[in-house]
């Protein structure tokens, strides 16, 4: 059977293999260098390439302007953001510089880099570090956000993000850093802007990614004992959206449930449910429900944030309730 | 400059009461008890009880991330600090802040924001407001070294310098960004060289002398008040821990947390207090116990208070519409 | 008849009444004071209150941060932006401070303040001087965010704004700016988070905000003269929706086109999709469609800027195309 | 610095080119032919020549919004930047970008970025390359009295400053950011005071005496190129018109212009060429007239050019999705 490891692992493998091979690619960022990174993703990195790996400044705008510049160089520049919450400080330089580089050279060059950022809720970090972003970008064309759910995925999409000639948003679940799957050795990429069929099922169609997934799969086991069928769409790439396989699900289900972290308002799963209304209205026989954070700020305390973040159950509800539709 | 007795022997027992404070959330936080990161401040008790001491209730104050002990000696009772960090609805915040966000505008302690530099810009308001209800308050802020490559640290400068607004920056250079030392960060060998840049007066003092660094303060508090402007104070101290509780902290030369150990601020403090023979080993014995009583109640009170209720992460995100929950 | 005034000069009417009314009230930002501002929006307020009226350094992270602290000191800034493209700029400032001031306060302050914005396309400034700024915030609770259409509205929601206790984006779209219509001299507010029916109809409910507004009116009696009823729906404020107004509306006719500008993906027009799917689903009759900017960013040319723009007859279009479904 | 005399004549003509283009511009701005703002740079030539005359073709050179005649010094066919500014299909950027982001990666110009304060860490980057792929490219950012108030400036030369980056900040003071003086924005006497505050050599010089700025320039270059670090040069110049092409600038005090005006940059160099008899009155009426048959022709080609095709507005969001029109 093959090997097992760790979400962290399988990024921090990633990174290792993709630097073996391209000499252009490099690391830089808060502490990535010699402590490893403040998750240890990047841990080994630097002692192996001393002058490929950079410790910064708290200048996350300098960061990332950085990375355009020397994007426009013909390297590739993988920064991590530790939270990807501070995407917020340096946000101008994500949707007015990288996302707009390569439409202002007339695609003479462009932004080819990578941006690591930790999402998600869950470790009673409050509200300046739970963030989910992917809704603060997706209005803004030349940005792609990766969303990996397992090891599997995450070594396979980071790959294929630093290999992609656009500025990737690359999110990495704090929750997921420790779980454990099957990775390949070897280098693979897995294509981006292709979501992938999980599960598949005939009475409703459930879209979730990263920590979302994993729910969605419970829950999924849940609702087949009572009888009802879930298929289950991984978006892997949340932006651009693969419009094509969500279609192809909903149109064979005909109900769709969004299990989505965050706040519910403007979250991605707006874009995922407006976008069937407009394509496949008529395959729709119920409501689209979205399963999703309470929008509030994430707050400090253990019972509320596990309150506020969304849950298998909430999906089981979610889904009895479209097919008593 | 020396300190008056009573004044020395009172910020004496701030300090002794925060690094207590500090032990016991250290304890829980490893034990599991206390959920989040916790930024301890273990080693820089001078700095944080020199400048609150040197301020007024009525002055704005924004403690940094690694912030507990000057939260406490701003006022608040102890108890309602510990049960914020324990998650309880008893919380000065009612759990919902935690370590980070702990704030009391009653003692004006301003609270911290999650993003490093961001209280940086948020001071200037406080400070302004001064200015435009043409009261005497002043604003003083905490940042760490680290904090320094922050964008907003200029932008926030640039404006208090232009307008002389009554702020502090209390820069705390405890050598370190999580593992990145301040040299490997920044051009200058004196931090403080930054603030000249903008013709403000700026100091690099000893923050783990108590006496200097409330001597700096009130010289600041004082050009403050006068409508004078801004100072920076590039105040060398020192994280006896790493960057959060339970960081190995490999990062540090050997030797290197021994030799700022023997620059403890306590036995700076203690030390001073019993060469001029202003207490003996027993009165200082006697303030140690006295701290005990306060850290015991804090404690008890946090592990008996209760959970908050879910129906308080609903409440006050907007001032006027009611949130629904599930 | 009434008296005529631009849109402009309303506004600039708002800010005038409301310093009279209420000392707290202080404008600041870049050029507002002296000069009366770079659209001449906060002319002659600082001749008058000379101490309350200031121009800043190109520091808009500082412009906003001093808005939070002044605030929980009870003043009420009104930070004027330019344009809303430098949200970016000091996006942390409005998403993470302004936005959860309050909550991190437990209620005992607020960010009672009010960012003006010039947002929008149609001037010749390409991508970084056109942006719709709604869907970066549309996300994160605890702001406001206003969007006028007329002259009458900018007063009445304006002064609104200023007298609400939340962190308002106040939404000026560059095209109005010289229209004129009909506002009453004294002071007045128009509720927030109340959307407003334009036009009643039977077939096919139109929401359009700002400048769609006008082109929807247009659309809708090319629309008549093929007998088709349009209903037209102004939201007034983006964020919170007023739901009930939108549910009541489709509720009635059972079709749906958003009229919006920027581009179509997770544009606002995604939320007020989503909602309607998840809420009034079974009153749907046709698919929800979208009529948007193209999802490129802002090109400089005139043909070029017209061609991305949305315009009144795709708005025909879309509405024949719901009703021929 | 006494420049050489080909050299003086050769950046004479230079300015006088941008001179006229900047002119015609205007010109074509204010009749409506070309859309959108316009920032013009008339009057300050000098800095624009002489930053641009001390790099290389394989520097990078980051224009600012004020930035045409930086532009067309880079090497351009100064028929390509008009028909940009036109909004036409031969324009260098195919009409797409327009006054404010006309940039070819081929002369080494990068472009502006509509955003204050953006261009100036996006130089970090290309500088970081030259020492990443050790080569010897320096990299020169333009930014103003004003953008200096963006946080990003501080980050910048923070980290260009500590790794010791090739970047040569040319601070083009042209006293007022739109209609704020930089005095009433800024606390320091001279500007470049601030580059100090990052132990950065730091200089305030004439900028609009050609000879000089090539001087400070040059040695900002060595410098760079011998991986010393960066350099500010505070450029001391005036915009003649307003912010914008239309702007009355009501806000300047009578009689500023006229005095700046005697200090024209042409001026100035055009005294010493005579004085040193490098050419006569004839020789430079002759350099005029060759520069009107350049400008003649970029109108002509700009006025005769074509709209861009609508399909045009959709190419290189991505580099590997297409997007679809209406
Ligand atoms: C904008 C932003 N970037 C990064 C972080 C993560 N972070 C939190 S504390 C810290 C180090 C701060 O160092 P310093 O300012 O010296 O304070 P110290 O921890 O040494 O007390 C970092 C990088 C953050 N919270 N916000
Ligand atoms: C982040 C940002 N804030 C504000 C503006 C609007 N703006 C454009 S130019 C300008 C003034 C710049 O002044 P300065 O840097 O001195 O350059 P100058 O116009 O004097 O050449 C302003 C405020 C902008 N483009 N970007
Ligand atoms: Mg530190
Ligand atoms: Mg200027």
């Amino acid at each position: 059977m093959a090997r097992k490891i760790s979400f962290s692992k399988a990024i921090n493998e990633a990174l290792h293999q993709e630097m073996e091979r391209d000499e252009t690619v490099f690391i830089l960022g808060e502490d990535v260098a010699k402590m490893g990174g403040d998750f240890g993703i990047t841990m080994g990195i630097w002692s192996k390439w001393p002058d490929r790996a950079f410790d910064t400044a708290l200048s996350e705008s300098a960061i990332l302007g950085l990375s355009c510049g020397a994007s426009v160089c013909g390297l590739r520049p993988v920064a991590e953001l530790m939270f990807a919450d501070f995407i917020a400080v340096c946000f101008d330089q994500l949707v007015n510089n990288a996302a707009k580089l390569r439409y202002m050279y007339n695609g003479r060059a462009g932004a080819q880099m990578v941006v690591r950022a930790v999402t998600g809720g869950g470790i009673r970090c409050a509200y300046h570090h739970s963030a989910c972003v992917e809704p603060w970008l997706m209005n803004v064309p030349g940005l792609v956000i990766v969303a990996p759910a397992t090891p599997y995925e995450a070594k396979g999409l980071l790959v294929a993000s630093i290999r992609n000639n656009n500025p990737v948003v690359f999110l990495e679940h704090k929750l997921l850093y420790n779980t454990k799957g099957e990775v390949p050795e070897e280098i693979y990429e897995i294509p981006l802007y292709k979501a992938n069929v999980e599960e598949e099922g005939t009475d409703v169609t459930i879209v979730a990614a990263m920590t979302m997934l994993g729910m969605a799969k419970t829950a999924a086991q849940e609702l087949a004992k009572a009888g009802i069928s879930c298929e289950i769409v991984n978006p892997r790439t949340l932006f651009p959206l693969d419009k094509a396989t969500i279609i192809k699900s909903v149109a064979k289900t005909g109900r769709l449930v969004i299990a989505q972290e965050g706040p519910k308002v403007m979250g991605y799963g707006a874009e995922v449910s407006a976008m069937l209304a407009e394509e496949i209205f008529e395959y729709l026989k119920a409501p689209v429900k979205r399963v999703t954070s309470i929008d509030v700020p994430m707050p400090f305390a253990p019972v509320l944030e596990d309150y506020v973040l969304p849950n298998p159950s909430l999906i089981v509800d979610a889904v009895k309730a479209v097919m008593a539709f | 400059m020396a300190l008056k007795k009573e004044r020395l022997l009172k910020v004496y027992q701030d300090m002794v009461l925060i690094r207590r404070f500090e032990e016991e959330v250290d304890r829980y936080a490893k034990n599991g008890t206390i959920p989040g990161f916790i930024h301890l401040s273990i080693g820089q008790e001078a700095s944080q009880a020199g400048v609150v001491d040197a301020l007024r209730k009525t002055d704005f104050k924004f403690p940094d991330h690694r912030g507990h002990g000057a939260i406490v000696l701003c006022g608040t009772d102890p108890k309602l600090v510990m049960a914020e960090l324990f998650a309880k609805s008893t919380g000065v915040n009612g759990g919902r802040g935690g370590s980070m966000h702990v704030n009391d505008l009653s003692v004006g302690n301003m609270g911290f924001n999650g993003i490093q530099g961001s209280t940086v810009v948020t001071c200037l308001g406080t400070a302004f407001a001064s200015v435009y209800k043409k009261n005497d308050a002043v604003s003083a802020v905490f940042l760490g070294d680290g904090t320094l490559g922050e964008g907003t640290c200029h932008e926030s400068m640039n404006m208090a310098a232009t307008w002389k607004l009554p702020i502090i920056y209390c820069l705390l250079n405890n050598q370190y960004a999580i593992s990145t030392h301040y040299t490997e960060a920044h051009p200058q060998k004196e931090l403080k060289t930054w603030g000249e840049g903008y013709e403000v007066p700026s100091f690099r003092i000893d923050g783990n002398d108590i006496e200097e660094v409330i001597e700096y303060t009130e010289a600041a508090v004082e050009r403050a008040r006068k409508g004078e402007g801004p100072t920076l104070l590039e105040l060398m101290t020192y994280r006896w821990q790493g960057h959060f509780s339970g960081d190995p902290a490999a990062y540090r030369p050997e030797g290197e947390l021994e030799a700022w150990q023997k620059k403890d601020p306590l036995i700076i403090a203690k030390a001073k207090i019993l060469d001029r023979g202003w207490a003996s080993e027993d009165d200082l014995t006697k303030i140690a116990e006295d701290v005990e009583v306060v850290i015991a109640e804090a404690i008890k009170f946090a592990l008996e208070s209760p959970s908050p209720e879910l129906a308080d992460a609903l409440t006050h995100v907007y001032a006027d519409i009611e949130v629904e929950g599930r």
